[in-house]
Formats: structure tokens, C-alpha cells, sequence
């Protein structure tokens, strides 16, 4: 990007600014989720906006997760830009008929008749000790599904300009939040800018290994690259930024230039997002790859609340850089 | 528009030209549906449907009581719906053939036949699943302060879907303009609603401060007259309500439900047929109160017919989509 | 033990034993969340927990009318139950502090204990979520034939959820031996319930044919005599009831919701801190009756906080599960 | 299997025989589900079941599927085997929470205490234009999920054999019939039997290419491998008839033995069950694999009501034909 004034903002705070410049910019969208008005939600993420926006544009729900995303379907429909606040991504167990029979069919049932703009903005990650129910990435229900577009960024930067991007899109958008990157800092220019969907972002340069990653998994993928360039692997980071659409071009030529890939999601593995990435490389750079593409997810278990145990659940710098390590048989 | 809808709230009930063209909606919904059991029985129409003949008392008292502008949300037995707010047959048809003229581009089909222009929303294969879609209607037009007002049709059935209580306590806690209009034919499927349904259904939006009236779904005027007391409420910004209407549909559940008796007497059919029929019960008033002579009911059936003779013969000359549309639609 | 819950429902507002157990159990509730937040505070706990300070009459008052086999599902703010219903302290610490010893070896935690020795179907950490599984058990006794009761405690937040009302539908059809307990402490995380709720509270069972009752919930003796009532009628085929419990928590939503001043007023906890304690207001009863003196209201007190002490030093010294254990239990 | 009386049996006959000889077995197992009573079901798999058992066992519910889902999970912690009937898998939507949140992770949060011997019977399967809410196949959302098993038959044999082991299975099992196979007939022995989870079955031996289906597109692999043996191509093709557990073992064995694999299966293709299996054998059989594995799912858009726009959604013989011709250069 040129050269413009910058700061270093928090993913919440990414996030929020996003949020207010898109409602100062456009009276049709607002917030509506558990607890996001006064309380600024459990996160504090939205901290400040319903003094700024007024709690006809932040509204406090009910615990009615199916029935407010069933409001933010007809108002999408009607002529708002809803922006539905679901606290946990667990929680999309209960709305996924508003979202999947709904929400991601109305344009295409009515023949094009009607859209539904409308963001939905939860979470992801483990690692809290939050146990089986407040801890799953379930990205790849929703990338499964025509008609939905899902976002993970990884960054401040990606998060406040692909949000940007989710509010002016026409389309139901899911953006996923890693819980424990909330107060994670990085630089945010002051200008308004956007991401395009469907763009991955190279993270890491590097020519021995490709290193894909979603979300929470970029931060362990760049950690990952470090410990392996003190055995002189040269990793390259790459992050889909969006998994539907998914930006299928970037991720082969990664794997075709190392001949090597690793596929990283805090989902769990098993017909999870790592499947498809790693599917879609494995044909895209078959006469390239040197070994198998690996996939690492979360372990096939619900996630368990004591700390050891879930430790041993969810992907590591260390497995990643052992797996690596293997593949370039170092 | 608004003034229509004073309106026809005000003469509701008396004889006037709303009450012959409520005659004559009732008369092409019935019209529609007959002939899309021909369709079906001829092998000409791709799938099921769901008929709403003996019901057309309900779609079409409500609908004379909205603006063209104000929402509805419909069923899987949507046609009626669809017809009385203002689709016209000739698209809707071609619509349930999966023709390229149909309202959905024959994407949807009869379960999801939707009008912006008319202000339908959509028909739903989700028994429920509208009442979120219906209520945020009402949210928005309360937002952009329009006086819209939206209307959920949904079937007794639908009572057993959770997402109903929670928009209701949405629609009473933010008094929205929407009204819950559950159309009780007695059947949820194959299953009389006694067995599905415990303690009073009015009761139930009640319980959430939801004011609430049953009517006779098969007296158009009483339906009408309850209806736009309700879109009145609504459109003043006193927030929802729930309308129930007893009503009865006399053919299957769908098209292919044909023996019928081991869920339902054949006398409990021709007694409804004979003695509650929404059409039959509107004619005698409009001779008794002098309205309409035969000879004007008559002629209002022949258009009608006319009218939906074309549609048909337009839906089926028409062509289906080209193979290549199949990826066009599913992002905006 | 069916004699026993007579005799607890008959002896319900006399002085008793059952008395005396009720302000022990209150008492090792108390105490245990206390521990349970200075293990927070202490930061020896993972995670974070949600105590049931100032409600303890609620779980108590029911769980003294059940029997050990009746079953109970519970919720996120869980101990109280879990406790009343005749779980150990010991293990209980150690399912909080995700060790081997604990009621789920660890995998559990705070949201999630269950112990099927004492009829506990589990906490949730889905609101509302638990309410399918205790009707579920309803069923299944009835099934069975086993005379056994099925308690669901939920939070009044969990009225937002649809499930509730789909599930209060199927026990009243079939009639199931379950009883809805709605512990109303006023708020939903951070929001007060009013503006989640519409309408009466109880006019929601009521409108699926369900007996409902509401209760003071800080007097002890008060919600015996409900619940008691209310597994009686169950126990005896008569089917479900709901019983709206009014109570309120002292501490924060959860332990690490400290500055509150933003959703509710100091003065409100000091005034229901003073005036509406349970375990004050059955003290001065049992004074007052002279059911038992301070000094032996002090020895309960201090029998309970002995047992509290030692289990948590058992929790705190008791191993972590070997992290090959994290594969086990995934499938039966 | 050895020699016994064998006659044939409609998939929905095989589906009636299995329960109904499992609940003569054992009185704890029940049905529950919307017009499964009188009505046997919309489409007639239960017909004559009420009749024998009664109405306390063959039982009608309210239009409620997350709550008689729910009843479901609590009978079966409380010493029954429910058998809910789900009527069309685009309603798992509505009982995801009941399903993953609940079923799926009782027995581990409760450290082994509880356990949910569930059945849930539900369909998949487009092509009878009943558009894009009553075609979905989201089998790929449950094989997902840590703690829940997916069965998926694509035989009577198979369909009966795999729903009494489902019943005796101590674990929630999602069981998936497909509704356009009702009618299709096939060999049932007559004698009790039963097969066992994870073991997939070549339904038909082939050495140039291995054809993995699921389900309903088992008999479409089948046509297509006659129609390649019509130009010489010999396929192989093999059913997994679970996706958890997954039977990896004789699926890279196929393919190594092949050295090309295609696999099929009705859901949507991207982030589906094929990006797993083909994933799985990718990796498995990368030493071996003569050409990407393909996959071919379900069009990656909401399954329209027009006939000819339908048809072109679903994977057919003529399209693996063509794919498999490619693959095998003829
Ligand atoms: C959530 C859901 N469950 C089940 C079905 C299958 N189904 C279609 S119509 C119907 C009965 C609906 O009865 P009712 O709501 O009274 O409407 P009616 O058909 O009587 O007009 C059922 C069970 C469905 N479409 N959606
Ligand atoms: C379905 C669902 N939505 C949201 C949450 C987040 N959450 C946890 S507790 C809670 C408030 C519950 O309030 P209430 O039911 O009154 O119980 P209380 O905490 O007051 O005991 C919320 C919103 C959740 N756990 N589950
Ligand atoms: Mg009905
Ligand atoms: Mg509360």
C-alpha cells in the first residue's frame, strides 16, 4: 500500500473503527447482538459505539440467536445493512437454518429478486478455557454453503478492511473473530481503505515451504517460519484472508515455487477447511509437490477444558515446525 | 395508498366494489389452483404443490387490507398469498414449471415464488422458517419510517417452531408493525394440529403481550374488518398482532396426497365443501344484500377464467431457462 | 425414598431436619463459591466460573424435594445444583480446576459438571440448551415407568430461546413428569431482563396448558413448599408445572465481572444483600422458632466450612489428567 | 457373506425391516418424528410400523424438530435408543445445537459418565424438484464433528445392515437415506445380520481407476464404470458406506492399486466430503496417484426448482464417464 499515516490499533479496536466509519458513512447499517450496547459486548469490542450511534443503531437482543439473524435477514432484505453480533461461534449451531436456508438462498430462489447484505460477525478459538461449547471454529459448515462468503482475518489491518468490505457487499457475509487476538496490536492506517475478497495475502516470503494458514493459525504459521528459518527453512506464510471466495490461484503458485505444503485451521481437521485447501493444492501443484500436503487442525475430540488437555488439541509452533522440518527432511 | 387502506377498513362489511373485487380475487386464486392440479395430474408441472383452495377467504381479506407496498411473508402453500397481493398468473405459472417468464426465473418454483413489486417476500419450504424474515421487515420499515406494515402467513403447523416466540417477544419488546396471521386448517401435514398443539393458541402471542383475535377464516368479511383493524394498530405504530383464522383446505395436503381417509373423514370434507365454503358464503351475501346480481358474479368468474386460461397457456408456451443460467443468481 | 419426599413436602414450613439440612446445604454453597472465587482471584482456576451466591435457596429448596434418582439438568451458573442435588465438594473443586479427579476427569469444567450418581444430567454452557435433554429424561421416565422426576433449571435469560416453548408443548401433550424452574435473577449477562422480556412470565407455560407458580426464591421454605407440590403432581402422573423463582445473584456474571456500576446499581445488591439474604432469612426463622440456637446454626456452619477447606485442598493437590487421556471418552 | 435366503428388498423395506426387528429386540427403542405414525412418513418407509408397535413407540410430534431432537438426547442418556426422524436433511439446520453442542459432546464433557445411544434417521438427495430447501445433502457438516458417526447406504443390504449396528451403537449416529433410492430394490438376506462401521465395500473390482461414491452416487459410479468398459476402462468403485469412521485404509489401498482416483458425492462439492477423501488419498497414495485426484460434488449453488438447471447440478454417469476418460487418456 503507498505511503499514509499509520497507527497501531488492536483487532477490537480494528474492528470498531470499521463498524463507526461504516455507520457514520451509511444510515442503513446497525448493530443488533447480545449485550452490545452498553455492555460493548462480553469483548468490549464495541466499547463507546452506542454513545456515539444511539441504541436504535446498537441494540441489545434477547438470548434469541435464531430470531434476531432471522430479523437481520428481512431487514437485509428491506433496505438495511444489519451487522448480527453472534458472542460465540458455537452459537451458529442454532441459527444455521436462518443463514443456510435462508439467508443464503433468497437471492438465488427469488431468481435475483432480492439480496440480503447483511454481515454476520462472530467468533473463533480455542484456548481459553472455555470448554466443549465456546471454543469451536466452524468455518467450514459456513464455506461449505453457496450463497455465503466467509472472512478470517488475521490481522487488524485485514480485519477493519475486509469488515469494511463484508458491510458494502451485497451478499451474506460471515466474519470470523479469533477471541484471543482481540487486544493483539498492529498497524491500521488512518485512511479508509478496503480488502477485496477472495485476494490471500503473503505474510512471509519464503522459498522452501508453504506454510497456509486461517485466522488464529497465521500467528502460529509466522512463529512457526521463524523457528524454522534457525535451521535454514525459508517458509513462506501464506493467508487466504477468505476462504469463500478462495483465492485458489495463490495458494498453487506458493506450493509450485516450494514444492512443499502445510495447511493450518483451528477447526477441527476432519472435513474441515484444511480438506479443501489441501485438496485444492494437491491438484493445483501435483507435478510440482515434493511430498504430500500436510493438514493440521484441531484434534478429533471436543475441545476439553482442562489446560493440558486442551493444549494438546489445538495446532502448535512446535507440530508445525516438526511437520515442516519432516517434509524438508531436515 | 394509505387512504385505500382507511378505506377498505371503513366499508368493510357493507357492499362496494372491494367486496366484488375480493369476490373475484377469491374466484382466480381457486381458478389458479384447480388448474394447477390439472397441470400436476397431467404430468405437465415438475414436482409437487401445495393447494390453497378452500382457503382463499384468508390470503385475500388480509391482503385487500395492505398497500401494495406494505410486506408479506408466505408458505409452501403460497399461491393464494402470492395471487392476492398482487402476482399476476401469468409469471407465477410459469413459475411452477420452471420457466425462464416465472418470477424466480424457475429458480424457486412454487414452494419460493417471491414479488418485490408486489411487496411478497417470499414463499417458504421452512414451515416457520419466515417469521424472522417477517418481523425484520416490520423492523426496517419502523428504521427507515416508512408506515409499512408486514404480514406473516403461516400455517397452524408452524406452531411448533421455537422461532415464533422468540420474533414475537422481538416484534412486542421493539412494537413492531407486523401481524402473525396463522391460517388454521386443521392439518399439519398428515396429523390433526389437536395433537400437536397443547393449551389455547391464543394464548400464546398473548403471553407475550401480542394483542391477539381468532375469526372465521371462511367469512371474507370478518376476516377483512379483523385484518384492518390489525394493519390500522400497525401502521399507527401500536406495534404487532396475531390474527387466527379457522379455516379448512379441501383438497391434500399436496397435489399427490389423494386418499386422504386414513387421517381425515371424507364426510368432515364435504361438510366444510358444502357449508363453509369462503366463495359460496361471500355469494350469498352479495345477492342477499343485493350487491350483485347473478348475471355480474358470473361475468366476474368469466374473466377470471379467461384471465387464467391465458396465464397457463402463457406458462407453457414459454420457455425454460437456458442451462447456462444455472450459476447466475447465487451472489449479488 | 418416595416417603421421603412426602414427608419433605408434608413437613415443608415446620421446623425439621429437613430444615437444619436446607441451611447446611445453603451454607456449603455459599462457602464453595466462595473458594470458587478466590481460586479466581488466585488465579489458580482456568477459565472463569459463574456463582450462584444469593440463589441458593432456589437449587436447594428443589433439589430437598427430589430424590436422588429424580434428575436435573442444569445451567452455566451451576454449582449451586450440582451441590443440592448431592454431588461432593471434593470432586467438584477438581472438575473446576481440570483435574483427573473431577466429576468429568478434567474435560468438563465449570459449565459442564454432570454426575449421574446423583441424577445430574450435566450443566450447559448453551442457554436454554439443557431444556430438550431434562424432558427428554421426563420422557423416558415416563417410558420406563419409573416414577422419576426431571427438574430444569434455567436462568429467565433463557426464555429468549425457542426451544423452551417447543419442548413446553411436547410435555404438556404427553403429559411428561418435568418441572421448568426459572431462576429469574433479573439479568441476562449485562441486560436487564425487562428489556429481553415481553409480557408475563407466567403467562408463557400457562399458554401451553401448564400449571405455573412464582416464588419468592430467597425464602427457602416458600420454594420447598412449591417444589414440593410440583414433583407430587408429577410424581403422580399429573405432568409438567413451572415454577418462576425470583431471586438474584450477588457477584458478578461471572467471577471476573467486577465493575458493575454500568448495568446495575450498587445500592440494588447492598439493599438484596441485606434485606433478602436466604440463608438470613432462614436464620431468623429457625431462631425465631427456636429450631436451633446460633451456636448450633455455628457448628453447621462450621462443619461445612471444615468439609469446603478440605476439598479444595484435595482439589489443589490433586494431579492433572496425563495428556494421552485427551483422546478417551470422545466415543463410548 | 455365506450362503443364506435372500430376497429382494426396496431400500425403504430394508429401512423398516432393520427397525423393526431391532425394536422386537430390545423395548427401549422407540421412533419419533412428524407424520412417522399413521402416515409412516411422507414417504412410506414406516408404513404398518404404528400398527405393530403402537403409538407409545411409533410417535408423532409437533412440527418441533429441535425439540423432539432435544427429547431425543435426554432419553438416550436415560437408558432408551431413540430413533428420530428427521424428514429432510436441509431441516438438520434447525437442530444443529441439539446435534453437535449437545448429542455429540455429552459423553466427553461428562469424562465418560454419559452417553447417547441416538439414532437419527434423516435423507439427502436432489433431483425430485423440490428446490433448494428439500435437496440439500450436508452430510459433510456432520462427519465434521468429534463424537457423532455418519452413515451413509447405498444398498438395502447395506441401508439394513448399518441401521441395526447403528441402534446397537452406544454413540449418536447420523443415518442418511436417500430419498430418490426408496424405491430401489436389491438382495437382503433374511437372516439377522449386521456391518460394521468403517469397513468400506468395493462394489465393484476394477484396476485403472478407482471410483469412490457415496450414497446416491454409488449407482452412479456403477454406470459410469460400464460405460468405461464399453472403451476398456476398467474402474474400480468403492463405497466408504461411513465418512466417521472413515475407512482409509481400503480407499488408499484402491487407489494405489489404480493409480487414479474420482470421487463422488451429492453434497456440495467445495469444502464437502470430497476434499476429505480426496485429500485422504492424495496424501495416502501420493507415491502412486498417476494424475490429481478429482473430485465431483454437487455444483456450488443453491439446488434450483427448473428441471433442466437442477439436472446441472448434480454429478451423472455422463460426467464421470468424461472425467474418468480424461484421467485415464483414452
Ligand atoms: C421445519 C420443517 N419441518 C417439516 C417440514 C415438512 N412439512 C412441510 S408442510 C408441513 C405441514 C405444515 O402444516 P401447517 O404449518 O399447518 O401448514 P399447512 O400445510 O396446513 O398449510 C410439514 C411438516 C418443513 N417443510 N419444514
Ligand atoms: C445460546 C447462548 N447464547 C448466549 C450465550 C452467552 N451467555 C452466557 S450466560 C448468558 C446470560 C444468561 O442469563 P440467564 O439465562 O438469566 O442466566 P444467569 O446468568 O442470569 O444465571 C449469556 C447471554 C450462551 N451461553 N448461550
Ligand atoms: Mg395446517
Ligand atoms: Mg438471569
Amino acid at each position: 500500500m503507498p505511503e499514509v499515516a499509520v497507527r497501531e490499533l488492536t483487532m477490537a479496536e480494528a474492528v470498531r473503527e470499521a463498524l463507526s466509519e461504516e455507520m457514520r458513512r451509511d444510515p442503513s447499517v446497525f448493530i443488533m447482538g447480545e449485550d452490545v450496547a452498553e455492555a460493548g459486548t462480553p469483548f468490549k469490542v464495541l466499547s463507546g459505539m452506542v454513545e456515539e450511534f444511539g441504541k436504535s443503531r446498537v441494540i441489545d437482543t434477547p438470548i434469541s440467536e435464531p430470531g434476531f439473524t432471522g430479523v437481520g435477514v428481512g431487514a437485509a432484505m428491506t433496505g438495511l445493512r444489519p451487522v448480527i453480533d453472534i458472542m460465540f461461534g458455537d452459537f451458529l449451531t442454532l441459527i444455521m437454518d436462518q443463514l443456510v436456508n435462508q439467508a443464503a438462498k433468497v437471492h438465488y430462489m427469488s431468481g435475483g429478486a432480492w439480496k440480503v447484505p447483511m454481515v454476520l460477525r462472530t467468533t473463533l478459538g480455542a484456548s481459553r478455557r472455555s470448554a466443549a461449547q465456546h471454543s469451536q471454529s466452524l468455518q467450514a459448515w459456513l464455506s461449505h454453503v453457496p450463497g455465503l462468503k466467509v472472512v478470517l482475518p488475521s490481522t487488524p489491518y485485514d480485519a477493519k478492511g475486509l469488515l469494511k468490505t463484508a458491510i458494502r457487499d451485497d451478499n451474506p457475509v460471515i466474519f470470523f473473530e479469533d477471541k484471543m487476538m482481540f487486544r493483539q496490536k498492529g498497524p491500521v492506517p488512518v485512511e479508509d481503505y478496503t480488502i477485496p475478497f477472495g485476494v490471500a495475502d503473503i505474510k512471509r516470503e519464503g522459498d522452501d515451504i508453504t506454510l497456509v494458514a486461517t485466522s488464529s493459525m497465521v500467528q502460529v504459521a509466522l512463529g512457526a517460519a521463524k523457528m524454522l528459518e534457525e535451521i535454514g527453512v525459508s517458509a513462506e506464510v501464506v493467508d487466504p484472508r477468505t476462504t469463500w471466495p478462495l483465492d485458489e490461484k495463490t495458494l498453487i503458485e506458493s506450493a509450485q515455487k516450494t514444492s512443499r505444503a502445510i495447511v493450518l485451521d483451528e477447526g477441527y481437521e476432519k472435513y474441515g477447511i484444511t480438506a479443501e485447501i489441501a485438496s485444492v493444492i494437491a491438484t493445483g501443484a501435483f507435478y510440482d509437490l515434493d511430498a504430500p500436503v500436510k493438514r493440521i487442525g484441531a484434534m478429533h475430540v471436543p475441545i476439553p477444558f482442562s489446560p493440558p488437555l486442551e493444549d494438546a488439541t489445538i495446532p502448535t509452533e512446535k507440530a508445525v515446525f516438526e511437520a515442516a522440518r519432516a517434509m524438508c527432511k531436515r | 395508498m394509505t387512504t385505500e387502506s382507511k378505506q377498505s377498513a371503513a366499508i368493510a362489511g357493507s357492499g362496494s366494489e372491494l367486496t366484488l373485487r375480493m369476490y373475484s380475487n377469491m374466484q382466480r386464486i381457486r381458478l389458479f389452483e384447480e388448474q394447477v392440479n390439472q397441470l400436476y395430474t397431467r404430468a405437465v408441472m415438475p414436482g409437487l404443490a401445495h393447494l390453497y383452495i378452500g382457503e382463499e377467504a384468508v390470503a385475500v381479506g388480509i391482503c385487500e387490507a395492505l398497500r401494495r407496498d406494505d410486506y408479506i411473508t408466505s408458505t409452501h402453500r403460497g399461491h393464494g398469498h402470492c395471487l392476492a397481493k398482487g402476482a399476476s398468473p401469468d409469471r407465477m405459472f410459469a413459475e411452477l414449471l420452471g420457466k425462464e417468464a416465472g418470477y424466480c426465473k424457475g429458480k424457486g418454483g412454487s414452494m419460493h415464488i417471491a414479488d418485490p413489486a408486489s411487496g411478497n417476500l417470499g414463499a417458504n419450504a421452512i414451515v416457520g422458517g419466515s417469521a424472522g424474515i417477517a418481523t425484520g421487515a416490520a423492523f426496517s420499515a419502523k428504521y427507515r419510517g416508512t408506515k409499512q406494515v408486514a404480514v406473516c402467513f403461516f400455517g397452524e403447523g408452524a406452531l411448533g417452531q421455537g422461532l415464533l416466540y422468540e420474533v414475537m417477544n422481538l416484534a412486542r419488546l421493539w412494537n413492531l408493525p407486523v401481524i402473525y396471521v396463522c391460517e388454521n386448517n386443521m392439518y399439519n401435514e398428515y396429523t390433526h394440529f389437536s395433537e400437536t398443539t397443547a393449551g389455547e393458541i391464543l394464548a400464546r402471542p398473548a403471553a407475550f403481550g401480542i394483542p391477539s383475535e381468532s375469526v372465521d377464516g371462511q367469512d371474507i368479511r370478518a376476516v377483512h374488518t379483523a385484518a384492518s383493524r390489525m394493519v390500522e394498530r400497525a401502521r399507527e405504530g401500536n406495534g404487532p398482532s396475531f390474527l387466527l383464522a379457522n379455516t379448512y383446505r379441501y383438497h391434500g395436503h399436496h397435489v399427490g396426497d389423494v386418499s386422504r381417509e386414513y387421517y381425515r373423514a371424507k364426510q368432515e370434507e364435504t361438510e366444510w365443501r358444502a357449508m363453509r365454503d369462503p366463495i359460496q358464503v361471500l355469494t350469498e351475501w352479495l345477492l342477499k344484500e343485493k350487491i350483485a346480481d347473478q348475471s355480474q358474479l358470473d361475468e366476474i368468474v368469466a374473466k377470471a377464467k379467461t384471465e387464467i386460461d391465458a396465464a397457463v397457456a402463457f406458462a407453457l408456451q414459454s420457455p425454460f431457462p437456458a442451462v447456462d443460467k444455472v450459476g447466475e443468481d447465487v451472489y449479488a
